[in-house]
Parts: C-alpha cells; structure tokens; sequence
C-alpha cells in the first residue's frame, strides 16, 4: 500500500512522463503517416529537417506556436476558443486509464504503469470520448461558416451513430472477460490456446468480428479516412477547422492524432492481448519488454490507419450513415447475442 | 306428471303460422296466405280436440312445465301449462269458433289488401288467447291479456288509414290499460301476500284464509282489482266503451274478438280465480251488481242503434254482464256455460252480420236494408236460428244457458232475477228488430254501384244484393247448428257436474241437491220464454206491422229517446269529465309546467351555467404552453404546502 | 470533511450550472450549461459511491443526449432567444409558486438534516451489483423499457421525417 | 459523513430551477433542456435515498429514468423538427393554435 505522499508524487511524475510521452507520440504518429503515405504515393516524405526528416515535428510545432493566431471577427468568441480546448483536454484525459504494462517495481514499490486504476476505465474511456464530440461540434457552430457548421453537424450525428456500435463491439469482449477494469481484461489474456495461440480476445470466439467493428467504429469517431466528412477538404474546405490556424488547429491536430492512439491503446488492451508477449532475459528486459510488446502493438494498429488512409476512398455521407446503423449495428448486436450464447454455454459446463 | 302432452304445442302452431305469415306472407299469394293460416289455426284445432280425447285419462289438473322463467329469490315464475275443465271448455271454444272464422274470413277477406297482414294479425291472437287459457300462472295469463290486446289494437286499426279505425283501436288501447292497471295491481298484491303466481299455490295459499265477510280485506282488494281487470278486457261498466267502437275492426274480427273469445277472457279470469271471489263475498257482490247493471244499461241502448254491428256490440257488452251476473251469484259454471253458447249464437250473429253487409256492398246502416229474405236465403236461415237463440227459444242454446243465469239469480236474490228478465225481453226486442229490419219488407237500399264503403268493402261493381260464397256460408251453417244444439249438454245440470271439479263442492252440490223446487224452476222458466215471445211480438208490432209507430213513440218519450240514442251520453260524459281535464292538465301543468318549467328549464339552465362558467374559465386555455406550466407549478406548490400543513399538523 | 467540501464544489458548480441554463439567451449556451451540470452531478454520483451511474450518466446523458440537443440547435439553427410576452400566468403565478413550494420543500428538509446522514462512496454500485438486480428482480420493467425505446425510435422517425420526402434518386436506383 | 438532506436540497433545487427554467424560457428547445434538468434533480434524490437507505433499487431506477429521458428526447426533438418545419420559430409563445 502506497502511501498518500508516495501516490501523488507518483501520479504526477506518471502524468508528466506520459503527457510527454504521448505529445511526442502524437508528433511522431503525423511524422510517421507522412513518410508512410509518402511512400505508398510513391515518394519520400519528409526528408529535409534532420535525418529521414525525423525534426519535422518539431519544425511544424515551432511553426504553429509563432504563426499569427488569428480570429475571424464574426465566430462567436467565447465557443471558438473553448472548442479546440475541449478537444485537446478530452483527447488526453483519455489516456489516464490506460495501462501501459505490469507494475514497474522501484525502490521496493510496485508502480503500476498506469495513471490511475479506475474498475470502470473502459467506461471512463468511453465518457470522456463522448465529451470530446463538443469539441468539434462547437468549434463548428461557433464558427459562424456553413462549410464549419456542415462539418460539425456531420461530425456530431457520425459520432453518436458510430458511438452505438463501438459500445456494443465492446461488451462481448466485457461478457468474455467480466470486467471493466482494463488490467483484469488484459490479464484475462494471458496464456495460449493449444501451447501455441496467444489468448487475444481477437481469437477468442466471435470477437474478431467485434475487433472489426470496433475498428470501423475508431475510423468514423477519429474522423478517419475512409470516414473523414467532417473535415473533407474536397467539399467542405476544412470542415470544422476551417476558420481555424495557428495554435487552436494545432490543437485539433493533436486531438485527432491522440485519439487515434487512445484507439489504437484500447484496442490493443482489448482484442490484442494488452502487453502480453513472450519475455525472456534478464530482470530489466523482462520489466521492460511488455510495454516494448505494447507499444510495438500499438505500432502495429497506427499503421493499418495510416495503411487505410493511404488506400481508401472516401464513403458518400448517406453511405456512411446507412454503413453504420444497417449494417455495422445489426451485427454488433449479432455478436454479442452470440458470444453471450457462448459465454452462457461455456459456464453451464 | 303423468306423460306429456306436449300442451305448448297449441299456442305455439298458431304463433309459427303468425311469423310465417308476417315474415313472408308480403311475397305469398293469397290461396298460400290462407293455407298457412289454416293450417296452423286447424292443426290447433286437433290438437286440442286430441287433448280432449284423452281428458278422461288425465289426472286433473294437469300441469305441464316448460321451463323457469323468472327466478328472483324466492319468487319463482314458470312458463307452465295448466289443464283442467275449465281450460278444456275454452280451449276448444276458441279454437273451434276460431278456426271457424279463420275458414270465413279468407271468404270475406278475399279482395281487401294486407290480406297476410289480416291472417298473421288473426293467428298471433289465436297464440296470444290460448296462452291465456292454457296459462298455469297469472304472470302468463297476464301475456296473453297483454297479448290478446296488442292483437285487438291491431285488428281494430287494420284498415289504418280510416281515422275512426285508427281512433277506435287507440280507445280500445288505452280503455284495456285502465283495467290491466287494476289486474297488475292485483298480481303484486299475490306475490306480496302469497309469493307465488302460480294458480296452484295462490289457490291453496288462499283456501285456509278465513272468509271476508265483512269489510274490505287482501281477498276483497284482489277480488276487486281482478274484477277491474275484467271489466276493461270484458267491456263491464264503466269500461264498456271500446268495445262498440271496436265495431271499425273487419266483422270477422269482430266475431272472434269482439264477440266470441277475447272478451270473454273477463268472464274466465273471474271464473279461474273464483277461488279468491269465494272468499271475498263484497267482491262477488260487486261483479254481480255490475254485470246486472251493463245487461240492462247496454240492451237500452241496444234498442236504438241503427248499425247493425253497433247493435250487436250492445248486444255482447249486455251478454256478457250476464256472465258477470252468473259469476256474481257463484255460478261460475252456468256464466261458462253462457259463454260457451253465447260464442256459438254471437258468433253465428256477427258472421251472418257480416254477409250480409257483404251482401250489400257494405253498407251497415239496417235503415238502408230490408227483404234481404230472397236474396240471402242461407245466411237469412241461420241469422234466424241465431237471432231465436239469444232470445232465449227453446230448444235452441240461449234458452239452456239463459234459464240457468236466471234460475240461479233468483237463487241469490229476486233482483238480479227480475232485471235478467227485463234484459232478456229487451234483447229479444232488438234482436228481432234487427231481424225484421234486415230481412223483411222491401229492400231500401240505393243501387249499392259505387256507393259501397270504399274501405270497408271493395265489392263495388255489382247490383243486387247477392249470396256470400260457400267458403262463408259453411262456418255459418255449423255455427247454426252448434248454436241449436249447443246448450243441450246442459240438459239435467250435465255442463254443471262436468266443471264440478273445478268450482269446487259447494257449486256441485248445490247441483245435486236442484236448489230451487221443480215448480219454482219451471214458473221461472215460463216467464223468461215469456218474455222473449214479446220481446218478439213487439218488434213484429212495431217494425213490421206498423213502421210509421217507432218514430212516434221516439217523438213521444223525446228526450229520453235523444239519450239512448246517444248512448246516453256516456263517451260525452267521459270526455268531460276524464279526457279533456287530462289533456287540458297535462298541456297546462305537465306539458308547460313540469316539462318546460321544471324538466327543459333545469337541463336548458344547466346548459347555460356551464356555458357561462365556462366562458368564464377558457381564459386558462390561452394555448400558452408556458401558462399551462404555470398553472401546474401553483398548482403543485399548494398541494406542497398542503401537505407540509398536513404534516406539522 | 472532505465528502462536505466536495459535495460544496460540486454542487456549487450545479447550482451555477442550473442558473446559467436559465440566464443565458442562447440556446447553445443553456445546452453546454447543462453539460456541466450533468458532469457535476456526475461527481455528485460518485461521491455517493454510485460509479456506475456515474460513468452511464456521462455517457448517456453528457455523450448522447445532450450531443442530439447541440445537433438540433444546429440543424435548426436556433438564434437568440425573444422576449416575448406570451405568459403573465407564468410570470406572476408560476415562479412565485415554484419558489415558495421549494422553500418550503428545503426547509422541511433542513428542519430534518441530523435524521441521516451518509458517507462517502457509502454505497459502492459496481456494474455488477447493478446488472445483477436489473436482470433479476427489475427484468420485466427493462424489457417493457426497452419496447418504450423501440416504440420511441419508430415514432422519432415518423416525426423527424418529412412527410412529402422522396426516396433519393440517386445513382443505386 | 454529509446529511442526506443536503443531497435533497440540491436535488430540489435543480428541479425547481428546471421548472422556473420552463415557466421564463421561450425557447422551446431550453424548454426542452429544463424537464432534463428535472429529470436530472430526480435522479439525484433517487441516488441520495439509494445510499440513505442502503439499497441499490434506487441506482436501478436512475437507469429507468435516464432510458425513459433519452426515448423522451429523442421523440422531443423529433417534434420539435416538425414543429419548426410547419411553424418556422422555435417561440412557444408563437405555437399556441391549441385555445378558445
């Protein structure tokens, strides 16, 4: 047991680290999609600022910082500039939960790799998600522009369509695991089928198919290609951020792009087995490498993104409406009739 | 219960007969009309005459259950048939005069319109009239005395569109409710002392009761009620009125109805509960004074009329106070008796009425009649033997059951006696007027071409007068001879002995014992024969002989004639004193004060205080939602504070 | 101490919440108002220990409902409000009313504050615990609810759509 | 340790601030907002009395509450589109063809 003083000074060392930690992982993720698309389309990428352009980031971050932060005269101020704060805050309250790795023992005290440990994280993932939606519906409206209000019109119906089924995807790996803590479903991972077959809930019954929905679900709430109409710069400019520069589009940005890693986080704690990997060597490695596994998981899920955008053609708006609740809907519920079957079998044994 | 003989089975044929008709009769032709009408009438007819082959097998009475009816509690009333003499003396009265006009009736019916509707109307009242007599309670009577009514009405107002027929079937309607309203009385009177309908358990319910002899207890009460009942179904003074208007009705109607069965059901609603008038000596006494009364009131005004159907009616309405007498005095069986040849003779009567105004082309007026003789010989042969009938000749029917009223009334007391005779000098006196009038010296009527009643009778296009078909003249001839030998079963107290059972031993025996000494009987017997032969030689004197005598002596006793003539005055009196004080009470008070003072003004003044408050409170409805809320939320902060009052409270 | 002071903070917030939905004019600003109040009372929920209705009061009310709420105000629109004087009933029977009847209410209750008093995170509502007795004891009032919210989407539908509305023509026909 | 009676009165007052809500409000969308309001003061004694009296019946009715809030705002705003279609405001004060 931790003492208080002990557990806050670890919180905020913890909150510090990962905040930093997941700011450069935002920067590095645009970095990494840039040279990926690049090199799908291709081409190089960025190449100039530092070796394999790996300054860019921060060339683009000191940009942001000192371009001129204007504000068009006819947005209503106050929303306009609460919007891209609601964003950014919800998009890193988020990451609070997640467990990047078994407890790191320090001194003789067992640091959980964690912010905090709440027995609802999922849950907690899934509110402050839901909070995040003002922020681009807001920056929209507040605008004062069609092309930003059409975008954050669009923005809030695909999201609480889309919400539906990533919730619903999300309960049959909950019924398997019996769980909303997200180290108890992590842990209810380990081991393998037959000796050789990681225990993922990936691979546990029907819950691939959740793993797909959930991953369309995570396009269409990160506003992903092939799901990007809120933002769609063929048709509506720039969407939401349209009115947008300087710092406040900095912060959408950085939003997007850390949404996409709590995504990529949740669905590696959830279908893919968490940190869960093979350890071996010494006491150091074997401390180290579930979150090397983790992080090398995440990777993973980042590039199918990026794959996807390199790839995909944007869906028409009713298309995309019609994908979601006629299609993706039923058969989330499907699943999760038939993994409650399952489960239901399964302990009647 | 000994084996069943299936009893419901007489009133019921009638009713199917009525329904097909009714229902049906509309696309029938008229030979298939009356063939469903005799059928059934005829197919009643057997069947009561098999009941009465077996009778002597029977235990009596006889009573045949059909099913519960009204179950309240205690109170328990059955659809039940009951049998005895008496219902088997009526039964085949009604159902064999019955059928007889049915037979006639499709003969003088033949050319009128609404001829189903004539025959469902005559078989209904058949099933109604055997309900009656079959009935093994007096809720059920009481149906078919409704029920006999409802017929009446109808048959009366059949030619509708006539405003007299209308106006007489409404009289006759509303005159009967008086009565039913006394007969009503009285079965709430029996359920209330006896809790039972039921003839058997009234009548020994009443049977230990210790005689009233004095005063007017229960027994007088129902006695008298009942004897209302039968005064207005029975035309008795002072609800005698209906019945000669009835006269508007089709004369067969009148023959069955008017004269034969219906208005009879008095008499044996009276003889059936005699049970009750036993008991109940003022009651009996009463029925007595007023059956005297209506023989000798109704043969006066008998002696005036003109129509040869109004005189008739006179002539029934005085008949059948002779029953009322005979019941009177308790001669139950000798007033059944009468009754039973008074349907044969008065039947025959109104028939033969009835052909001859066929014969003239409907007219009814006997002052336009006279030497009918060579025209109609058959119907004149058994008008004759009729007419000989109710005065009284012997051997003929009317001389039987008249001598037996008489004889016992002069047991009971000399008065009622002496006005028997003078009524049946009178009838005789009319009777052969109408006689003398119709049949002799020359014929007075105008070519009948075109001048027929246009409603009573289609027959316009012939000349003179003529004889009716076969069809009508057969009932005629059986009715004649009915009427002959009708009253020898009463020969030697026979009829008497025979309804012994039912009237119980007092009657019987006074039967045995001959009651009055043979010369005492005979002399009595010589003066009503008497009686009737100058009834008979008068109106020869005086409407063959001398015709230009009645106009004076009518000139001569003036305003007295004035009054028979007007029925003394008795519907002009009823109209003062009853009609116009309702009519003018129930526009004044009823119809101006209570309806549209009271009644219309509470609801109209209700109407209007609601209009008014709610003009006052749509005010509220402003169709404001937030005005809604607000009242809601004052609303909802009383009930609060309410409650916290409550509370601290 | 530190229950009081939070429930001080949080109910502050509330209260704040609730009187700027009132005094705002725009409807946008009464909406996210709202949301701040539904996310304090979410703490409120939380300190009483209810965790669970907590996280589903934030998902459900602050993530949907209120979300639908903005996308109307958007769809429609919606400006200003104006100060019309459409209600005198409101104005002068109502408001008084509903703040007398609430003094009222809260004086009862203050009258009786030392009657109960519960502790922090008092009654710990886990999904479990919650789920456990849904799905027993409250089964059949959840069906019946959920044929409510079936009954709801199909009548929001035939609402919301316009009447006259064709099928789009477009290139899958 | 908090009475429960000041969980009570805070829940009376969101309620009664969401009834003002509805009596000043024109707009029929803050309308709208102001019966959640309520809805949202109820929920909150039903989880005081909950904790009072240590029985997680009144958590389950939150749930009933908030399923039966959501149905009821969906079909709300459904109506209040056509509304605004057939009557192009959103002021009560201007909806009211329902009198006299």
């Amino acid at each position: 047991m931790l003492s208080l003083r002990i557990f806050i000074i670890a919180s905020v060392i913890k909150t510090v680290l990962v905040i930093f930690i997941l700011l450069t992982a935002v920067a590095y993720t645009v970095w990494l999609e840039r040279k990926v698309v690049g090199h799908m389309q291709n081409r190089w990428g960025p190449t100039r600022v530092g070796p394999f352009g790996l300054l860019q980031p921060l060339a683009d971050g000191v940009k942001f910082l000192l371009k001129e932060d204007l504000t068009p005269p006819h947005v209503y101020k106050p929303l306009f500039i609460a919007a891209p704060m609601i964003a950014v805050i919800c998009a890193l309250t988020s990451i609070a939960v997640i467990p990047f790795g078994t407890a790191l023992p320090i001194r003789g005290y067992s640091i959980p790799l964690q912010i905090t440990d709440v027995n609802i994280g999922l849950l907690v993932i899934l509110g402050v998600t839901s909070i995040g939606v003002y922020g681009v519906a807001l920056a929209g409206w507040s605008s004062n522009s069609k092309y930003s209000l059409l975008g954050g019109l669009r923005a809030s119906a695909q999201m609480v369509s889309y919400e539906i089924c990533l919730g619903l995807s999300l309960v049959g790996v909950l019924i398997v695991s019996g769980s909303f803590s997200l180290r108890e479903i992590v842990q209810s991972q380990g081991g393998h089928f037959w000796g050789f077959i990681p225990k993922w809930n990936i691979f546990y019954g029907g819950q691939f198919i959740a793993f797909f929905i959930y991953l369309m679900s995570a396009y269409a709430e990160t506003n992903r290609i092939p799901f990007d109409l809120p933002e769609a710069e063929t048709e509506l400019v720039a969407g939401y951020h349209t009115e947008y520069s300087a710092m406040k589009f900095a912060m959408f940005f950085m939003a997007e792009y850390a949404n996409m890693i709590t995504v990529a986080c949740v669905a590696t704690l959830l279908f893919l087995g968490g940190w869960s990997g093979p350890l071996f060597g010494p006491p150091l490695l074997v401390a180290i490498l579930p979150t090397f596994w983790f992080v090398a998981k995440i990777f993973v899920f980042l590039f199918i993104y990026i794959w996807v955008r390199g790839t995909l053609p944007r869906f028409r708006y009713d298309q995309l409406m019609a994908f979601g609740w006629k299609f993706l809907f039923p058969l989330a519920i499907a699943n999760l009739v038939v993994t409650a079957l399952i489960v239901a079998y399964r302990s009647s044994l | 219960m000994t084996s069943s003989l299936h009893l419901w089975l007489i009133p019921v044929l009638p009713l199917i007969g009525a329904a097909i008709n009714g229902f049906f009769g509309r696309h029938f032709s008229r030979r298939t009309v009356a063939g469903v009408a005799l059928t059934f009438c005829g197919a009643a007819f057997l069947k009561a005459l098999f009941v009465a082959a077996q009778f002597s097998s029977l235990s009596l009475p006889h009573t045949e259950f059909l099913a519960h009816w009204i179950r309240s509690g205690d109170f328990l009333v059955n659809f039940e048939f009951y049998l005895d003499q008496l219902t088997l003396v009526m039964l085949l009265v009604v159902t064999g005069v019955g059928f007889l006009i049915h037979i006639y009736s499709v003969g003088y019916m033949w050319e009128e319109g609404g001829f189903y509707r004539f025959f469902s109307y005559l078989n209904l009242f058949m099933f109604f009239m055997l309900t009656l007599v079959l009935a093994g309670n007096y809720l059920q009577m009481f149906i078919g005395w409704e029920g006999v009514g409802l017929a009446s009405y109808l048959l009366i107002g059949f030619w509708f569109t006539k405003d007299s027929a209308a106006n007489a079937g409404k009289k006759a309607f509303i005159v009967n409710r008086i009565g039913d309203f006394g007969f009503l009385i009285a079965l709430f009177l029996m359920i209330k002392h006896f809790e039972s309908l039921d003839f058997g358990r009234v009548f020994s319910s009443v049977s230990p009761l210790p005689t009233e002899n004095a005063g007017f207890g229960l027994l007088t009460s129902i006695g008298l009620l009942l004897m209302v009942g039968a005064a207005g179904k029975s035309a008795q003074i002072p609800l005698y009125v209906w019945l000669p208007d009835a006269m508007e009705g089709p004369t067969p109607v009148s023959a069955l109805i008017h004269a034969a069965t219906m208005v009879t059901a008095g008499v044996y609603m009276v003889a059936r509960s005699h049970v009750i008038f036993d008991h109940a000596p003022n009651a009996l006494t009463v029925v007595a004074i007023v059956g005297t009364l209506t023989a000798l009131f109704a043969a006066t005004i008998g002696i005036a009329q003109t129509d040869i159907k109004k005189v008739l009616a006179y002539s029934t309405v005085s008949q059948l106070g002779y029953m009322f007498m005979a019941c009177g005095v308790a001669a139950y069986s000798a007033g059944i008796f009468h009754l039973m040849t008074h349907a044969f003779f008065k039947g025959l009567l109104f028939l033969a009425a009835g052909s001859v105004i066929h014969a003239v082309g409907g007219e009814q007026d006997m002052r336009k009649m006279g030497g009918l003789r060579q025209y109609i010989p058959w119907t004149f042969l058994t008008m004759t033997i009729a007419t000989f009938a109710i005065a009284g000749f012997p051997p003929l029917a009317g001389f039987f059951s008249k001598d037996e009223i008489l004889a016992r009334a002069y047991q009971a007391n000399p008065a009622y006696w002496f006005i028997g005779v003078t009524t049946a000098f009178i009838t005789s006196f009319y009777m052969f007027r109408l006689w003398f009038m119709t049949f002799f010296g020359d014929y007075r009527g105008a070519e009948p071409a075109g001048h027929g009643h246009s409603n009573a009778h289609g027959h316009g296009g012939h000349g003179d007068p003529h004889e009716s078909p076969m069809i009508m003249l057969v009932p005629l001839m059986i009715l004649a001879v009915l009427s002959i030998v009708g009253g020898w079963v009463g020969i030697g107290g026979r009829f008497e002995h025979f309804l012994g059972p039912v009237f119980g031993e007092r009657a019987a025996s006074e039967v045995a014992t001959g009651g009055l000494s043979q010369s005492t009987e005979i002399t009595l017997m010589m003066i009503s024969v008497g009686a009737a032969f100058l009834g008979f030689y008068l109106a020869y004197l005086l409407y063959h002989k001398r015709r230009d005598l009645p106009q004076k002596i009518a000139d001569a006793l003036g305003g007295f004639y004035q009054a028979v003539v007007h029925k003394y005055y008795v519907d002009e009196i009823y109209a003062t004193l009853f009609v116009k004080p309702l009519v003018d009470g129930s526009t004044r008070i009823l119809w101006h004060g209570v309806d549209q003072g009271v009644i219309d003004a509470a609801v109209n003044d209700t109407a209007d205080g609601a209009r008014h408050v709610s003009d006052a409170a749509r005010h509220m409805q402003s169709g404001n939602v937030r005005s809604y809320a607000g009242w809601i939320a004052a609303g909802g902060a009383l009930i609060i504070a309410y409650m916290i009052w409550m509370g601290i409270r | 101490m530190l229950h009081l002071v939070l429930f001080l903070v949080f109910g502050a917030i509330c209260v704040a919440g609730a009187i700027n939905l009132l005094a705002q004019t725009h409807p946008i600003s009464s909406a996210l108002s709202l949301v701040v109040v539904m996310a304090s009372l979410a703490v409120e929920y939380l300190l009483l220990g209810a965790e669970f209705v907590a996280a589903v009061q934030v998902i459900v009310y602050a993530g949907a409902v209120m979300v639908l709420f903005v996308f109307v105000i958007m769809l429609l629109n919606a400006g200003a409000e104006e100060r019309t004087k459409g209600s005198h009933v409101a104005l002068v029977l109502g408001v008084p009313g509903v703040l007398a009847g609430g003094l009222l209410v809260a004086w009862v209750l203050l009258k009786r504050s030392e009657t109960g008093r519960v502790a922090l995170g008092s009654l710990p509502g886990y999904p479990k615990t919650i789920g456990t007795l849904l799905f027993h004891e409250f089964l059949l009032p959840f069906e019946v609810t959920s044929i409510l919210v079936l009954i709801a989407i199909m009548g929001a539908v035939v609402l919301a759509s316009r009447p006259d509305a064709k099928t789009p023509s477009g290139k899958e026909s | 340790m908090v009475p429960v009676s000041y969980y009570l009165v805070l829940s009376g007052i969101l309620f009664a601030c969401g009834v003002v809500g509805f009596l000043i409000k024109r707009n029929i969308i803050t309308i709208f907002m102001s019966i959640e309001l309520m809805l949202n003061g109820v929920n909150l004694s039903f989880v005081a009395f909950a904790a009072h009296w240590q029985k997680f019946s009144g958590q389950v009715f939150v749930f009933f509450v908030m399923v039966v809030a959501a149905a009821e705002a969906a079909v709300g705003l459904a109506i209040i589109i056509a509304v605004f279609r057939t009557r192009e405001t959103l002021n009560v004060d201007q909806v009211n063809l329902l009198k006299l």
